[in-house]
Order: structure tokens, then C-alpha cells, then sequence
């Protein structure tokens, strides 16, 4: 019996760490179910799975470290990881060029190209999930303008730019728009302005899930009284526990599974049983990306040559993952299909849980 | 007459430099003595032993009959006070803060504000300049900042460290009628290291002169000021 | 237009007291300790932690686990002292290194034990004040009014008693106030006992306001070094001052300019200030 | 009171000196036996931290402690970067004018600057150092905002492209050698003669003849410089730069590497860079323990080395004096 | 009359405190002079002006002809005009030869090349700074203490360590702040032979402050006399000594004879 090495190049100390946490788990969890099967078998040789785990910290350098430890010295050739849009781009000249093989949570549209033929997201993004949300939304609630608050680095740009045109495409409009500095606590000037403006609703997207509360709180301690949308990113348990029960009843949310698909509802009691702790809502993304990347490795007959690895990965074709049917996707957008597009929901909250309202694909929302 | 400090055979060490070797003299309770010797003779270092500030590598120093510990702040407790070289009032603390710090472990607020009053009647200055900033003194505004700290803690035992240095001449005579009357009507006793010798020994019951570390010669101040080595080596006569 | 700027500058001048609350600690610890703590924002963590303790596991009332909170910062504080920061006294580098490596501990450890998520803290009060138009949260009125009878007592403390005056003292020559009698082992302790007390409850007051993770010390951190640096080391009038000026831009340009200006406008002012007033707008010329 | 121990080092070329020497040439030559491409990039990064760290020393000598080093390392990387992917200018043009930008940066505000001592320099340089951040954030067009510059190209020295990393450590370890070598000219002739003057007692020195303002100027410039040297292979390395990159932790790490190494020894910036840029990877397998034990360590280091690592062999033959 | 130093309605105020107010007087070349008054006059705030170290109110100081008011102190050192500090002042952490090397650079400077990269100037620079450094500690009396660690040299010893900088600077007119403070009556009396010896040898001008009344008296050819910031008594020991203002100010009367 062999062993293959998994590097979980991810978040471990700070504020990523909540992302980087329930990353490194899945990746345990699924080299746990192919070791209990006496390893992963690949052609004729049983695979004993490791997973590596680093820090970066969030931080570039530190990426460039580890990555540099994982390619060189513990000679991995698939990486979980990152979870920052720097670090994946600071890296990816080495993984590119050592034909390593990454699966990042980054949402910079940047870390997907053709020119980066190793690197995959195994989640959506803003880019994916924000349209067919958004019209349902805007259609089902009557929202005419909207503000929101972003935070002013490389994803709150990104997913403000996103978001924009997605209410723009669904016949309301972004007409109040806040960049912030990460640090802030205290949105109550902000919120101020932005209700002074009368806005119908307020979006979250792209907010941390502790500012996301602290958003919700505050923008109801002032007395706004319209909707509350968050419309990427699962956070909602983070969300009510900032900002309360009372200030988020009646919230909409992005979900990424449905408690009701048996599979999802199983995979967080493993992962609760198991941790102790509560499921970081990207978890199953990497769970099921991580589980694509053995089935690839056992249609490519080899977990030496990353290339058929990559051949074999980009040709699973209606992989059936806990959150439900997954593909590839994304040509259009990034030059290449290693966006992985997967089914997701619309919730609202109330008392503090999620209620599914509607079920989406890329298409569309019902 | 018992003797109110008694210092015998101190021997204390800067690293591999010895600066006193075997130092011991009486001062007797109520009475001054005056210590005197030039520069890097070791006066400052034997009032620094008594306080705690340098650790002594043998003798025993006794307040009392009592032993003091070689620990910052034992002497205090002990009832001896000192007004340090080179001032080291608090900067940024005020005159008055400064003279309180002094009065620190004096828990009669009633003895302490007559004690303030008493250094203000001896330092009229200090009275003006109570809320400046003690760093922002002149320095002989500051050195009777110093003075004036010491008495705050209300000591038996009360060692100035050169205190008229930098103090004008008028307030030089002023300040040995009043370390002659703290002595008398407090009953304090003194240990004055002085450069100004005939000051210092015309006041003093007991002079010390120490050379290079070592107590060469002790006797009455009188004696002292009358010697002609004394007159020669440390009055300049 | 008149109505958003009156509410502004009610927003600001809230907004400023809170920091004034974040950062006290750090002046203290500063100005008068002559440490710059990094560890700062990792025990105003820390007590908000305690708090939510005391609050959601013991049960305890809101007030009582505050105090529970405060006592075992003073505590908390005094161990730290005695096993981080001791050997650096005399030394303000070599001490705001171990602070760091302290945070870093601190951060940590908490990390390990509480995990990266945000904890739910109960909201003590809901709704607002309303006077006309103008509107204030009650949570803020009654975190405010708590932080300014904190800090009142504080202030009184330090620069009206005999313990308050020691304090001071030690840090400007801890010889001279040893040999008048200051003790070291209890001052010394006691000094960053207070600050930390200072730090935990400012965490504990303001955990029901703006949540529970391991990761909010970052921002009373960095409001506190701002504070500080315009206020003036160690006047605690100058980082009262500081703090609603503070409040007051970061409001009044978040309201009627945009929000990354507000920083901006922050740090540019921290710059001028002190090329104009080098120690500060209230401090003391030596630093 | 043994804080008054140090000695002004008489620049004396003796045995001692050559056997440092010789372990610094092992020391330096370890990646070559360990053959690990990743061996080597940790020697570029110790390189690279000793190098910054030897200017944030320059700026120590003269008394302040600057949290702003990390916006000049930045300067000098954006300067080259900017330099070779907007001008195509070859990076050998870039690297100079990285250090030029940040010298001529640290000379325009160190006149004021410098103004202010001790805490309040390092409390003002580390609100400058959030400045520079912020400013950058501000402007994308330049910075390319918060989404950084990435894909910077790689260090190439008239024609030869530093693809592998043993080529690039070998590159940095020249440049370090020569930024220690420029350390120790200033630290023994007339103007480390100065510095120590204006860092024990400036007023004294101002009023023997040495200009203050000018002499700590002088050493703020030549230090930024050295930060924005070493910033420029910093980001033609790693290939990727963005204003967070060079954000206050980094400056922090700078004064860690520093005060552990010792800060007004010689060798403070290397001995320090060399055993705490490493030390996380020895940590790396703790996971979630490796930064409480990092913590653990730098506290241990300064409570028992107060003259930082570089003070060690000092303490030591202290030590065998004592017992002898 | 031919004076070095003019000093013209000088004035500083402290907040609400007129610490120096309108004192004018001159030094005359190759003279000692001596400024006298009680704690607190002014006496250092003077020279602190003087010198640059502190930035007058009002007021005008003129050195060998040119103004020097707002000169920051290097520069005022750098044209001749030295002081030495009330308080103990050194370099703590360096030798005693060391501290005096400080001071003397300034006649020896190198340019930032030779600095670095050494050469004969630089030897020979170094080797004239060392030399005058020898000569400097041989008339102030440290040549026994030349390795000593300054900051643990006794009291007396540290404030003929910053006479000694001064010194090292060559200046034309040396500024002492109670130079003999801490000094007992016979190394006072000492003191102003090497003060006199000093003047000879450095070809100096010599303004002093001192509370050392013996000392001033036979020593100064010229006194002021400073009382609460203004100027109460200007002229030769004799008259100043016997000015009735003087004795009820400061001397007092143990100092009439
Ligand atoms: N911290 C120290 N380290 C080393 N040597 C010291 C230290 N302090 C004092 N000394 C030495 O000890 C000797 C005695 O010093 P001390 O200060 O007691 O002299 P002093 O009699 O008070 O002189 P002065 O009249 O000048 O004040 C001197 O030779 C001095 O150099
Ligand atoms: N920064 C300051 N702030 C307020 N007052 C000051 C400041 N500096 C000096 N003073 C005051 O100015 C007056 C003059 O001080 P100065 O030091 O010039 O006196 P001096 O004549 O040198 O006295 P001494 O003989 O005691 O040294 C003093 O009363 C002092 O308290
Ligand atoms: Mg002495
Ligand atoms: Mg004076």
C-alpha cells in the first residue's frame, strides 16, 4: 500500500480561519472514507490518503512558503486550498508550473484561466449564484433599489461589481454603494446615509460573516425596516448569532443545500458529530471537490501524471455529490470550465433557522 | 546614647570594581554626621547600600539595632529616607505629587500637610512652582524638590546626598539652619554627604572622612574642621 | 441635510465615546506602564468571552458577569505581569515584543478553544431613543453610559489617590519610588491588572453590540494606537478628546463623504497632528 | 544594573571574526546540501528578512524604531514592479530605482518625522505604514488596488532569467553580503561614530557638533533604501505584490527579527532573520499550536537573551567567566 | 571694547512665567565671565538660548560678529561656541575616550566616503581626533578613567566628562553650566587653575555659571547678575559683590567680608 499526500493549503489562524477550518475538514473526511475502504484504489494500487494541512494565514507570502514546502519538500501533487484570492494568485506560478493540481475557495475571477489549466473552484462564486437569485428576489419582493455595503478589498470589488449588475439585469438598481476598511465595527454612519436614501433593501454579499451581523444588527438598531438580502456566501447560522434572532427574522439567504437533501443533511450531522462544531457552510464544496478529485484520479489510472489527472477531472460529467448533480462549468466566463456549477437555494430565516423558499440552478430560480 | 544607624565593615562591589572596603561608623540618634571624602571616594555608594540600591558583598547595616535587609524599600520602613544624587525627582509628576510621593507611606493625612506646609516655610520656591512639572525645574529649584521629598516621609533617619549642590549660596546658609533645626526639634538624624566640607562639618557631631573606598578618619566635626590635612584636602584653605 | 448632520455628529460622538472605552486600556497600559500592549485587543477578547461565559454558560446576569469579568482581568492581568512582562520593566522594546508574542498566544489559545465562528451573544436591550428625528440605539445609550461612569472612576483614580500618584511615579524611576516605598510586586501587577480589567470590560460591554470571536481584538487594537498617538501619551483628557474626534470624522465623513475616506481622512489627520503637535494634541512634551 | 556593559566594538579582524565567518559560509551553504528546491526558497526568504531587517538596524542605531518599514519594502517593490511591467524597463533598472523611490520617500518625510522620538516615532511611522496601505487601496490604477499585481515577472540580470530558486539564492545571498558588508563600513567609521552619539544622548550630540535631524535622516534615507532594495527582489521573486502584502505585520516582523537578533549588534538582523524566518516551518506540523509556541519562544528569547541572539556568545563566555 | 558675545533683549517665557526677560550684556574676547543669580533666575534658560537649545521669545544673540539667534545648536557649536549641561551630561553607554572622541569629531569630519570606506584621511583623521582626545582628558584629569564605562563614573568625575566634550569641540567660547557643582572647595579651587590654564592653552573665552562663590570671585573678570529673568547687576567682582541687590538676592550676608 502507497501513500498519497494531499496538501490543505488553507486559513488556519485569523480571520479566514472559519473558511480554511471547514476546508481542511473536508478534505479529512473524504480521504476518511476512501482509507476506511483499504485507501483509494487507483489502477492497481491502493492509496493510503494523507492530508497535509498548512497555515498561509491569509497572506501571500506565507502562501508562497508553504506552497513552496508542499511542491518541493513533501512533494505533493494536489492541494486543497487556498482560501484568499492573493494567496491562490501568489502561488499559482509554482502550482501551474509544477503541474499541481488546486482546488481554491479565491473568488477572483483572476485564479480561473486558461493559462491556468491546474487550477479548479470547486464552489461558486457571486459571478455563479448572484443572477438567478437576485431576479427571483427583486420579481418576488418588488425591490426597486437596493444599497449595500462591500468591504474594500480584492472580493468586496469583485462581488460589488457582480452584484451590481445583477440587480441592474433584474430591473432594480444598486443606487446606494459603501466600500469599507476591514476593521470596522461600527456601519451606524454608514447604515444612516444609506437609509436616508430610502433604499427598499440591503445586501450583504461579500461581508464576513461576523460584519454581515453586525450589519444586520446595527441597520435594524436604526429602525430599517425593508428587506435584508444576502445573496452569496452561506454564513446564516454566523449571521444570527451577531446579530440575534429578532434582527434577522425575515432575512433572505443564499443556502447551498437543502437540509432536505438526505446526502447534505447527512454530511453536517457527520461533520457536527465529528468536530464539535458547527459546519462551515463551504465545507461540502470541498467534500465533493476533493471526492471529484480521487474519482478523477481513478479514471486517469494514475495519481503520478497530473495531466491526465486534470483530463479526467474536467471530464466528470454530472458528478453525484452530497449537495446534489455537479459539473463544470464557466468557459464562457474564465476561458475554461473549472468552475464547478452545482444547485442551490433561496431561504428565509425565521427564528434563527433557514426555510428553503426556492430551489436554483445557474438558469434560474423557482 | 544609643546609636540610631550603625554601619559596619560594608564592603560593596561594581562588578570586579570594589568601590567601599570594610566601612563602619556610628551615628548616634538625633545627631548629624557628616560624610566626607572627593569624588568617586564611595559616599554616594554607602547611602545607596543603606536604601537598598546596591547590593552590599558583606557587612550588616542596622536603624535602630535592627538589621535592614539589602531591599529597595526596607530602609523605608525602617524609618530612613534619602535624597538621591542627581535629584531623580518623578518628570512628569508635579512638585506637589512629587513632595507627596515622599510622604508616600505617611498614612497620617494630618502629619503629612504639616509636613507640606513645614517644606513650603523652607522652600517658599516650591510653594510657587507646586503644580509645574518637577522636570521643568531649575536645577536648584529641583534639588530642593529632592530635599523637601525626603522630609515628606517624616524619617528617623534622613540621608542627603549632596544637598546643596547647584543651590545659591544664600539658600546654602538657609538650608544648614534647616538640617540643624530638623535635626533639633525633629529629633532626626542625619547623614549628610557634602562637598561643601565646612558646611558640613560645622554642623555635624560626627565627621567620616572616606578615601578610595575606605573610612580614613572619623572624629567630631570640630576636630575635623580644626585638622590641617582636613583643611588642606577638603576646604582648600 | 441639517437632520443628517445633527445625526451624525450623535452617531460620532457615541461612536467616540465607545473607542474612547477600547482604547483607555491601552493608554493606561501606555502612557503609565510604559508598554505598548499589543496584546490589547486579545483581552478586550478575552473579556468578551468571559462575559458571554458568565452570561450564557453560568447564567449570570448581565452586571454580574461583568464584574465576574473584571475581576478575573485584574487577576488575569497580574499573572501576565508577573510571567510575561517582568524581566521587561525597565525596557519598553523588549516588553512590546513579548506583547506581541503574547497576542499571539492569547489569539490562539482562544482559536483553539472557541473555534473561528461568531458566537450569538443575547441582546440586552432593543429599540431605540427617539428624540424627533434624531435616533439613538438603546443598546449604545446604555453601553455609553456604563463606559463613562467606567471611566470617570478610572480617571479619579488615577489622578486622585495616593495608589494613582504611585502608578505614575513608578514608571519614571521605579528605583526611587522603591525606596519610598512603593511596592513593586503589588504595583507593578496591580498597574496591568487595570488595564486588562480596563481592556476586558470595554470587550464585555461592547460584546452584545458587536459579537463574540476570537478575532475582534484587531479593531480596539487599532483604534487604540489612534487614540493614543493623537490624544497624547498617557493624558487620558487627550484620548478622551481624541476618541470623539475620532467618532465624530469617521462619522461625518462615512455620512457625507464615503467611507474609505473616512479612514483616510484619519490617518492623515493622526500624520498632521503630530508633525504640528509632536506629542499629541494633550500630551506631555517628553516622550 | 548590568545595562552598562556594552562596549563600542573596536573593528579588530581577528580569529573570532574568521570563525563567524566560517560558520556563516556553512550556514549559508546548507541549501546547496540538502539539494531541496525548497530549501532554498527558505534561504531566499531569510535573505530577504535579513536584508530588510539590516536597514530597519540602520534606522535603530540612530535611536528610532521605525513600523514603517514595510510601506518603504512596499515602495521599492511597486517602483520595480511598475517600472518593468508598465515601462518594460529591464529589472535591473528596476532594482536601484526601488531603493531610490523609498530613499527619496524616507528624505522628504524624515525631516519632519524624525522630529519625534521613541514611542511616538514608532507610533507615527506605524500610522504611516497604514497610510501607505490605504493609499494604495485607494489608488488601483497604479497598485492595482486590493486584487494586487500578479505574475510580476521574474528577476532577470542582463539576459539571464533567475528561473530556479538556487539561482536566486544566490542572487540574494550577494546582495545580503553586500548590505552587511555596507553595515559594518558605517558601523565602524566616523558616522556609526555618530549614530551611537545621537542614539545614547541627543541633546549631547547636537550640542558637540553632530546634527541630529541630519544625522537620523541620513540614517532613516540609507535604511529605506535597503527596505526598498530588498522590497524589489521581494516581489520579482514571489511574483505576486498587493498593498496588503506589505501592511503593519510585516513591519512587526521586521522589529521581531530585529529585537531577537539584537538591536544595536552587527549581526542582530542575520542571526535573528536566520532563526526566526525558519522557525514557523519547524512549527509548521503543530497546526493551530505553532503560533503559541512561536509566541513562547520570542518571549523566552528576550527574557533570557535581553541582548537579543546576537548577545549570546557574549553571555557565554560571560557565563565560563564566572565559573572559572 | 572687543567682545566675542553680545547678547541683546533676550527673553523667554514659560506659559505665564517670564523665566528671562530683556537681558542684554556682552563678553569680551579672551575674558572669563560669569553670570551669577539665585535658583531659578534664569541662568540656564540663558544659556539654553544662547546656544540654540531653546528658541527665544524676543531677543538677539550676536557670537564674533555674526547673529546667531535660531541657530539650531550644532551649527552654533560649529562656529566656535560650546556649553556644557547643569546636570550630569554624557554619552552613558561609551567609554570616557569615547564620550571625548564624540566631541571632537567635529574638527575632524570625514565626508560620507572616507567615512565609509576609510583611506589615509580617514587614518588621519582618526589619528588627530585620538590625539586631541589625550590631550582634552590630560587637562581635565580623567586619563586614569579613559576606559570607563561613562555612565558609572562617579558624580564629579561625569560633569569634568562634559567639560571635556566641550573641549574636544575647539570652541572659541565655552558656555559652562556649574561646572564645579559636586566638586569639593579644594577641586573647586583646582578647577579654576585648569579653568586658567585651559583659556591659555585653547586660546578660550570662558562663560561660566556657578554657585561656587569663591570661585567666580577670583576667576571672573566681568559678572551679571540674574534675578527672576531680568538683570539686576552687571560689572567686576568688586562692585557686583557689594551691591547691596546682589547680597540681598543671592549672596546673602555670610558673603559680605
Ligand atoms: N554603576 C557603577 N558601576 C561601576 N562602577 C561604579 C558605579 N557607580 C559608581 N561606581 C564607581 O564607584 C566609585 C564610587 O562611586 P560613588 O558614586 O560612591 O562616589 P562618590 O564618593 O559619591 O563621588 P562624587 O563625589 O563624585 O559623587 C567610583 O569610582 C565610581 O566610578
Ligand atoms: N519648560 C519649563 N516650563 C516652565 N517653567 C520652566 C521651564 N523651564 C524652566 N522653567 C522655569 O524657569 C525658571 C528659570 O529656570 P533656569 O533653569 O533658567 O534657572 P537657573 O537660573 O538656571 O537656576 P539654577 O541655579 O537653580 O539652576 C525657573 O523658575 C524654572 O522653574
Ligand atoms: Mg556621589
Ligand atoms: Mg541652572
Amino acid at each position: 500500500e502507497e501513500t498519497l499526500k494531499i496538501g490543505a493549503l488553507v486559513t488556519l489562524s485569523g480571520a479566514g480561519s472559519s473558511w480554511g477550518q471547514g476546508m481542511l475538514r473536508a478534505a479529512e473526511l473524504a480521504a476518511e472514507d476512501v482509507n476506511k475502504d483499504g485507501g483509494l484504489k487507483v489502477g492497481d494500487t491502493s492509496y493510503k490518503v494523507q492530508v497535509i494541512p498548512y497555515d498561509d494565514s491569509y497572506k501571500a507570502n506565507e502562501a508562497v512558503t508553504a506552497a513552496n514546502r508542499l511542491v518541493f519538500e513533501d512533494k505533493v501533487k494536489y492541494i486543497i486550498g487556498t482560501v484568499g484570492s492573493a494567496p491562490i494568485l501568489a502561488i499559482q506560478p509554482i502550482t501551474e508550473e509544477n503541474k499541481v493540481i488546486t482546488m481554491t475557495l479565491g473568488f477572483t475571477a483572476e485564479a480561473l484561466s486558461a493559462e491556468k489549466p491546474y487550477t479548479f473552484r470547486p464552489n461558486p462564486t457571486t459571478a455563479e449564484v448572484a443572477q438567478p437569485q437576485i431576479d427571483w428576489i427583486v420579481a418576488n419582493k418588488g425591490i426597486k433599489t437596493v444599497g449595500a455595503l462591500f468591504p474594500k478589498d480584492e472580493t468586496g470589488q469583485a462581488i460589488a461589481k457582480d452584484v451590481g449588475q445583477a440587480y441592474a439585469n433584474a430591473g432594480a438598481e444598486l443606487s446606494a454603494v459603501e466600500f469599507f476598511e476591514r476593521d470596522r465595527v461600527d456601519f451606524i454612519p454608514l447604515l444612516t446615509r444609506i437609509v436616508a436614501q430610502g433604499v427598499d433593501a440591503i445586501e450583504l454579499d461579500g461581508n464576513s460573516p461576523v460584519t454581515a451581523g453586525q450589519i444586520v444588527q446595527q441597520a435594524r438598531d436604526i429602525g430599517f425596516e425593508g428587506v435584508i438580502i444576502r445573496t452569496g456566501g452561506p454564513a446564516t447560522q454566523d449571521i444570527v448569532n451577531v446579530a440575534g434572532k429578532e434582527a434577522t427574522e425575515g432575512m433572505f439567504v443564499h443556502s447551498a443545500y437543502d437540509p432536505g437533501v438526505e446526502t447534505a443533511a447527512a454530511y453536517e450531522k457527520r461533520y457536527t458529530e465529528t468536530y464539535k462544531d458547527q459546519m462551515n457552510g463551504f465545507s461540502p464544496f470541498f467534500y465533493d471537490g476533493t471526492k471529484m478529485l480521487f474519482k478523477a484520479m481513478q479514471d486517469a489510472g494514475t495519481v503520478e501524471d497530473t495531466d491526465a489527472v486534470k483530463t479526467a477531472l474536467e471530464n466528470l460529467k454530472d458528478y453525484d455529490g452530497v449537495l446534489g448533480t455537479l459539473n463544470w462549468t464557466g468557459a464562457e466566463r474564465y476561458g475554461i470550465a473549472h468552475q464547478l456549477d452545482s444547485p442551490f437555494y433561496i431561504a428565509r430565516v425565521e427564528d434563527g433557522s433557514e426555510v428553503i423558499v426556492a430551489k436554483c440552478t445557474s438558469q434560474g430560480c423557482e | 546614647m544609643s546609636n540610631d544607624l550603625s554601619i559596619r565593615n560594608l564592603t560593596v562591589n561594581y562588578g570586579p570594581v570594589r568601590a567601599l572596603h570594610d566601612v563602619s561608623f556610628d551615628v548616634p540618634e538625633g545627631r548629624i554626621a557628616a560624610l566626607v571624602g572627593s569624588n568617586g571616594a564611595g559616599k554616594s555608594t554607602v547611602l545607596k547600600a543603606i536604601c537598598g540600591m546596591v547590593d552590599p558583598v558583606s557587612g550588616t547595616i542596622q536603624v535602630g539595632g535592627e538589621t535592614v535587609p539589602s531591599k529597595p524599600g526596607a530602609a523605608l520602613r525602617r524609618g530612613v529616607a534619602l535624597s538621591p544624587e542627581g535629584r531623580r525627582l518623578f518628570p512628569a509628576l508635579s512638585v506637589e505629587e512629587n513632595l507627596f510621593m515622599g510622604a508616600y507611606t505617611v498614612s497620617n493625612r494630618k502629619a503629612r500637610d504639616e509636613m507640606l506646609e513645614r517644606v513650603y516655610g523652607y522652600f517658599p520656591r516650591l510653594k510657587e512652582r507646586k503644580r509645574q512639572a518637577a522636570g521643568s525645574l531649575s536645577g536648584g529649584e529641583q534639588q530642593m524638590c529632592a530635599i523637601g521629598r525626603a522630609l515628606m516621609a517624616q524619617p528617623r533617619v534622613l540621608l542627603l546626598d549632596e544637598p546643596s549642590l547647584g543651590i545659591a549660596p544664600i539658600i546654602v546658609a538657609e538650608l544648614g539652619r534647616i538640617i540643624a533645626q530638623i535635626s533639633q526639634s525633629l529629633g532626626m538624624t542625619v547623614l549628610l554627604v557634602e562637598q561643601n566640607a565646612q558646611m558640613a562639618l560645622s554642623l555635624a557631631s560626627t565627621g567620616i572622612v572616606l578615601e578610595t573606598g575606605r573610612v580614613t578618619l572619623t572624629g567630631s566635626g570640630q576636630d575635623l574642621l580644626a585638622s590641617p590635612d582636613i583643611r588642606a584636602a577638603y576646604l582648600g584653605l | 441635510m441639517s437632520f443628517l448632520i445633527a445625526q451624525s455628529i450623535i452617531n460620532g460622538v457615541i461612536l467616540g465615546t465607545l473607542y474612547l472605552m477600547m482604547a483607555i486600556g491601552f493608554t493606561l497600559a501606555f502612557g503609565v506602564m510604559r508598554i505598548v500592549n499589543f496584546a490589547h485587543g486579545e483581552f478586550y477578547m478575552i473579556g468578551a468571552f468571559l462575559t458571554l461565559i458568565g452570561v450564557k454558560w453560568l447564567g449570570l446576569p448581565f452586571p454580574a458577569a461583568l464584574v465576574v469579568t473584571v475581576v478575573m482581568a485584574i487577576l488575569l492581568g497580574g499573572l501576565v505581569e508577573r510571567f510575561v512582562f517582568r524581566p521587561f520593566r525597565a525596557d519598553e522594546l523588549s516588553g512590546m515584543i513579548a506583547s506581541l508574542g503574547l497576542a499571539m498566544i492569547l489569539q490562539h489559545m482562544a482559536l483553539i478553544i472557541f473555534g473561528p465562528d461568531p458566537q450569538s451573544f443575547p441582546s440586552l436591550v432593543s429599540g431605540v431613543y427617539r428624540l424627533g428625528d434624531l435616533i439613538v440605539p438603546k443598546s449604545r445609550a446604555l453601553t455609553l453610559g456604563a463606559g463613562v461612569v467606567i471611566l470617570l472612576a478610572f480617571y479619579g483614580f488615577l489622578m486622585h489617590t495616593r495608589m494613582g500618584r504611585a502608578l505614575r511615579a513608578l514608571v519614571q524611576d521605579q528605583e526611587v519610588a522603591s525606596i519610598y516605598g512603593v511596592r513593586l510586586e503589588i504595583m507593578y501587577p496591580l498597574g496591568l491588572g487595570l488595564g486588562v480589567a480596563l481592556a476586558a470590560v470595554a470587550g464585555g460591554l461592547m460584546a452584545p453590540l458587536f459579537g463574540v470571536s476570537p478575532f475582534i481584538g484587531g479593531t480596539p487594537l487599532l483604534k487604540a494606537f489612534i487614540v493614543v498617538i493623537l490624544g497624547g501619551l498617557g493624558s487620558i483628557p487627550g484620548a478622551a478628546l481624541a476618541a470623539i474626534l475620532l467618532g465624530l470624522i469617521e462619522s461625518l465623513t462615512s455620512s457625507f463623504v464615503s467611507a474609505s475616506a473616512a479612514d483616510i481622512v484619519t490617518f492623515a489627520l493622526v500624520v498632521v497632528v503630530l508633525l504640528v503637535r509632536p506629542s499629541g494634541l494633550m500630551g506631555r512634551a517628553e516622550a | 544594573m548590568s545595562a552598562a556593559v556594552s562596549k563600542k566594538t573596536v573593528p579588530t579582524v581577528g580569529a573570532s571574526t574568521f570563525v563567524y565567518l566560517v560558520i556563516a559560509a556553512l550556514i549559508a551553504s546548507v541549501p546547496w546540501f540538502t539539494g531541496n528546491v525548497f530549501y532554498f526558497h527558505v534561504g531566499i526568504m531569510v535573505c530577504l528578512a535579513a536584508m530588510a531587517t539590516s536597514g530597519l538596524a540602520v534606522i535603530a542605531w540612530v535611536g528610532q524604531l521605525s513600523l514603517a518599514h514595510a510601506a518603504f519594502v512596499g515602495l521599492g517593490a511597486y517602483t520595480s514592479v511598475l517600472l518593468v511591467t508598465r515601462l518594460g524597463l529591464p529589472f535591473v533598472v528596476g532594482l536601484p530605482a526601488g531603493a531610490l523611490v523609498a530613499g527619496a520617500v524616507a528624505y522628504l518625510i524624515g525631516k519632519p518625522l524624525l522630529r519625534l522620538r521613541g514611542v511616538y516615532f514608532v507610533l507615527i511611522t506605524f500610522a504611516l505604514n497604514e497610510l501607505f496601505r490605504l493609499v494604495m487601496l485607494e489608488f488601483p490604477g497604479v497598485s492595482g488596488g486590493s486584487s494586487g499585481i500578479a505574475g510580476v515577472p521574474k528577476i532577470e540580470l542582463f539576459g539571464l532569467v533567475l528561473a530556479e530558486q538556487s539561482q536566486v539564492y544566490v542572487f540574494t545571498l550577494a546582495c545580503l553580503v553586500a548590505v552587511t558588508a555596507l553595515l559594518y563600513l558605517i558601523r565602524n567609521g566616523q558616522l556609526g561614530r555618530r549614530f551611537a552619539a545621537v542614539e545614547e544622548n541627543p541633546a549631547l550630540a547636537e550640542s558637540s557638533g553632530t546634527p541630529t535631524a541630519r544625522t537620523q535622516n541620513l540614517a532613516f534615507v540609507i535604511g529605506s533604501s535597503i527596505a526598498g532594495f530588498t522590497g524589489a527582489i521581494m516581489a520579482h521573486y514571489i511574483g505576486f505584490i498587493s498593498p496588503e502584502t506589505f501592511g503593519f505585520q510585516l513591519s512587526v516582523s521586521y522589529v521581531i527579527i530585529l529585537v531577537t537578533g539584537g538591536r544595536l549588534a552587527l549581526w542582530g538582523p542575520l542571526v535573528g532573520a536566520i532563526f526566526l524566518t525558519p522557525l514557523p516551518e519547524f512549527l509548521r506540523g503543530a497546526l493551530e499550536y505553532q503560533h503559541i509556541i512561536y509566541g513562547v519562544i520570542l518571549i523566552a528569547v528576550l527574557r533570557f537573551l535581553p541582548q537579543g541572539l546576537a548577545g549570546l556568545s557574549g553571555q557565554l563566555t560571560r557565563l565560563k567567566g564566572d565559573r572559572s | 571694547m572687543n567682545s566675542i558675545l553680545n547678547v541683546e533683549g533676550l527673553s523667554k517665557r514659560f506659559g505665564g512665567l517670564a523665566a528671562l526677560s530683556d537681558v542684554s550684556f556682552e563678553v569680551e574676547r579672551g575674558h572669563i565671565s560669569g553670570i551669577i543669580g539665585p535658583n531659578g533666575a534664569g541662568k540656564t534658560t540663558c544659556f539654553n538660548l544662547i546656544t540654540g537649545t531653546l528658541s527665544a521669545t524676543s531677543g538677539k544673540v550676536v557670537f564674533d560678529g555674526r547673529e546667531i539667534t535660531g541657530l539650531p545648536p550644532h551649527q552654533v557649536v560649529e562656529r566656535g561656541l560650546a556649553r556644557t549641561f547643569q546636570a550630569a551630561t554624557t554619552f552613558p553607554k561609551a567609554t570616557v575616550r569615547e564620550n571625548i572622541l564624540r566631541g571632537a569629531l567635529l574638527r575632524h569630519p570625514l565626508g560620507l566616503g572616507s567615512s565609509l570606506f576609510g583611506g589615509a584621511a580617514a587614518r588621519e583623521a582618526e589619528a588627530a581626533g585620538h590625539a586631541s582626545v589625550e590631550e582634552v582628558m590630560r587637562a581635565v584629569g580623567l586619563t586614569e578613567h579613559a576606559d570607563q564605562i561613562a555612565g558609572t563614573l562617579a558624580y564629579g568625575h561625569q560633569k569634568r566628562l562634559g567639560v571635556a566634550i566641550g573641549l574636544a569641540t575647539r570652541p572659541s567660547l565655552l558656555l559652562l553650566d556649574e561646572p564645579a557643582a559636586g566638586l569639593n572647595p579644594e577641586e573647586v579651587d583646582r578647577f579654576g587653575a585648569i579653568l586658567q590654564d585651559l583659556k591659555r592653552d585653547f586660546n578660550l573665552t570662558i562663560l561660566i555659571v556657578e554657585h561656587h562663590m569663591r570661585l567666580i570671585m577670583k576667576l571672573c573678570d566681568h559678572i551679571v547678575v540674574l534675578d527672576h529673568g531680568e538683570k539686576i547687576a552687571d560689572g567686576q567682582p568688586e562692585d557686583v559683590r557689594n551691591d547691596q541687590k546682589v547680597i540681598e538676592a543671592y549672596l546673602g550676608a555670610e558673603h559680605v567680608e
